[in-house]
């Protein structure tokens, strides 16, 4: 069974300086609630992996628009100008990745591999700094993994043992940032009195520390 | 000859359309390339690949509100077309990486005549990020640019990109409303001519060399 | 739509000397019929990429017993003597790889990355001959992506569009294997009418070519 | 002391029961590890993790057929514990080498004084392959081998391994008939002794050095 706590007691796990990451893409699929929870506390120095930042009114979009966050890793931000304009302040640190690169950084932390090798971003400035590695003639990127003190997941169902299904366009980030961070937690929009069918399962459980509701 | 901007981007898109062969599954950027979905033949069956992690886009749902779970990569909600699919971002980039989608369209900045693109970066102006841009360039089987010939005159067709790239040697077709070009080891080869156009117009508005063949067929849109 | 062909049609698509992976862990979730097609018909030297090499009476077994195949890229082979028999008559080469491994080498073909950088094997047998790479003070090893002229993948349930849902623990290396070959064939148990719902799609349509029945 | 293969299976298979925590994820090898599973105290819930694809494996199904679509991975019909999840072998090796796995249960052939594994191969002999063992005994967050304390008088637990790893320095635990050892950067520890052998004996029959502490225990199996 997994520990099944209130959405305050689970905005209340996230501390100052710590790394999270956030599924969604946009507002499709993205623990909302569960934001607003580390809103309400004084949670600042964040490092947000995401997506993209969202739009500013909207759940990650907040934390950024609430200064919390020092830094984001995202594949996007253009549809919250709040990030490019305390980005260009110099009050925030942007990392840009491509967003194939960012889900496959993000397995490979999870996954327990090395790092990635990617063509994407080759004779770019993605590659800037970066190892190129040839192999059979072609060139890869060598992309680190990556790891977060936390993951915040959205789910559309979610059982006892925290076992998640996602509907629709909902899985996005969710299912790989659920495998890559010390606590995962998840905010189901329904939480089941039933174990959900083994064959229908998005995240298994064994992923899962917490269910917040 | 001026075009409105609207008459542009109808020609480019309408063109663009025809460029796809039955059952090929077809990523759209973001802007122009969005429009192509609107001219696509009827009888030709192809699928759209949202990368946000859905496969068959149907059309834009107006019933949905903003907490649709069923979105495209604009975040707009959309309808699913019969045999579509959902999957997570990591299977989305599989497909795109991995050369499984058949083609994708973007818009551009700039491209040059080794196939580099440019369409991420305006120095000095606000960088909203590559998105899944470089991802599908890489990996789409054919890169099809979606663009306006210039920019306020400006050619976006130049000897060498000079803004930052999105990828290198990858474009393999390029769709204005003055003319379709094709990459080309040896280099551009201008393929088709929008008669509202004369030779030498596509020319003086193109910064690369075109090649050009004898046999210059018509841009229909 | 997919091409629906017979399964003897799709037999014959499998010439000599054709790379295949096959699905399949032991006897669960394998594409048994499409393999007895192929013994009908005359190819052989095949390269036979799967999890294991089953047991002689059964799929792809079978192969090994009527020596079709002259290369095995496997993480077990042992419960098939007949594997270890010709194997160590200089009939039939072997490849043995961790089964991590093998499921990452198939994934990264697929997935159109360079290779993968795994700990595991590190330190073993597995090591020699290959490149060894130090990330932030812990040993990875490369190894190259796989890709295969065919995929056999069995199907629970297919769609005409060549979506699949698997049920139970056949999923195992099917879901991969449909991403990494030249042209995939699906064996559906059971082929709807209808499609399949988005949600409950294991492998998309995308990634097959036909669907055999 | 003389013991039956089947008495020294047992005590073994019980007392690896005891080393587990309530919710812990479990990934037992085949063989005699495959017996732990018997042993579990009924009070304490884990949860085994088969990596053929399937968390939450419940007992043999003795109703099913070999055409089953629920197998463990050594291909034998398994039901499912309330709360299971199947999953395709890409997951199921992302639980295992990314540490997602709280222990596995392994046999081995040799065990040395730096953790080292050899289970895999005997020169000489057959080679059926290392399945997911490499995988496990990399990713699990804590490795327990299982064994007989000698195979017929001959060591398993030595200075250094002759047959060929399975990985190096990754055990945690070794749990034999004779005794408790747990792998410390210091050497090997002995924790635990079968009142049914006398320390002597342990050591007589151990191919390393034993770190003897003053409190040692004894194994209740």
């Amino acid at each position: 069974m997994k520990k099944i706590i209130s959405l305050a007691e689970a905005g209340r796990l996230i501390t100052d300086s710590s790394s999270i990451m956030v599924g969604g893409f946009l507002r499709c699929g993205t623990p909302a609630r569960l934001i607003d929870e580390i809103l309400k506390n004084t949670a600042g120095n964040l490092t947000l992996i995401a997506n993209d930042t969202c739009v500013p009114e909207h759940d990650r979009g907040k934390l950024i628009v609430n200064k919390r966050v020092k830094k984001v890793i995202a594949a996007h931000i253009g549809t919250n100008p709040e990030t490019g304009k305390q980005f260009n302040a110099g009050e925030l640190e942007v990392e840009l990745v491509p967003m194939g690169t960012l889900v496959e950084r993000i397995r490979a932390g999870g996954a327990g591999l090395g790092g990635v090798l990617t063509p994407t971003g080759i004779g770019t400035t993605v590659a800037e700094n970066k190892k190129v590695v040839e192999i059979d003639g072609r060139k890869f990127l060598f992309e680190k993994p990556l790891k977060a003190d936390f993951a915040l997941i959205y789910g559309t169902k979610a059982d006892k043992f925290g076992n998640v299904f996602l509907s629709g366009t909902t899985r996005n980030f969710n299912t790989v940032m659920a495998t890559a961070a010390e606590t995962v937690i998840v905010e189901p929009e329904e939480l089941c009195d039933e174990p959900l069918h083994p064959d229908e399962i998005t995240i298994p459980g064994i992923f899962v520390d917490y269910v917040a509701v | 000859m001026e075009l409105t901007k609207e008459q542009c981007r109808e020609i480019i898109a309408k063109r663009v359309a025809k460029e796809f062969n039955e059952g090929d599954v077809i990523t759209l950027g973001i802007g122009l390339p969005t429009e192509v979905a609107n001219y696509i033949p009827h009888n030709l069956h192809v699928i759209f690949q949202s990368e946000n992690g859905l496969l068959g886009v149907g059309h834009r749902d107006l019933s949905a509100d903003g907490s649709s779970k069923v979105t495209n990569a604009g975040g707009i909600a959309v309808t699913t077309k019969p045999g579509a699919a959902f999957f997570d971002s990591l299977t989305s980039f599989t497909m795109i990486r991995g050369g499984h989608v058949d083609a994708t369209v973007l818009g551009a900045l700039q491209v040059d005549e080794q196939g580099n693109l440019a369409n991420w970066i305006i120095p000095g102006k606000f960088v909203p990020g590559m998105g899944g841009a470089m991802d599908l360039v890489v990996g789409a089987k054919r890169v099809i640019i979606a663009m306006e010939h210039t920019n306020k005159g400006e050619p976006r067709i130049v000897k060498r990109c000079t803004l930052p790239l999105t990828a290198a040697g990858e474009v393999d077709l390029i769709v204005t409303e003055r003319a379709v070009i094709e990459v080309t080891s040896q280099g551009l080869l201008l393929k088709e001519i929008n008669p509202l156009f004369s030779l030498d117009e596509v020319i003086a508005s193109t910064g690369a060399h075109l090649i050009v063949p004898d046999s210059l067929q018509n841009l229909v849109a």
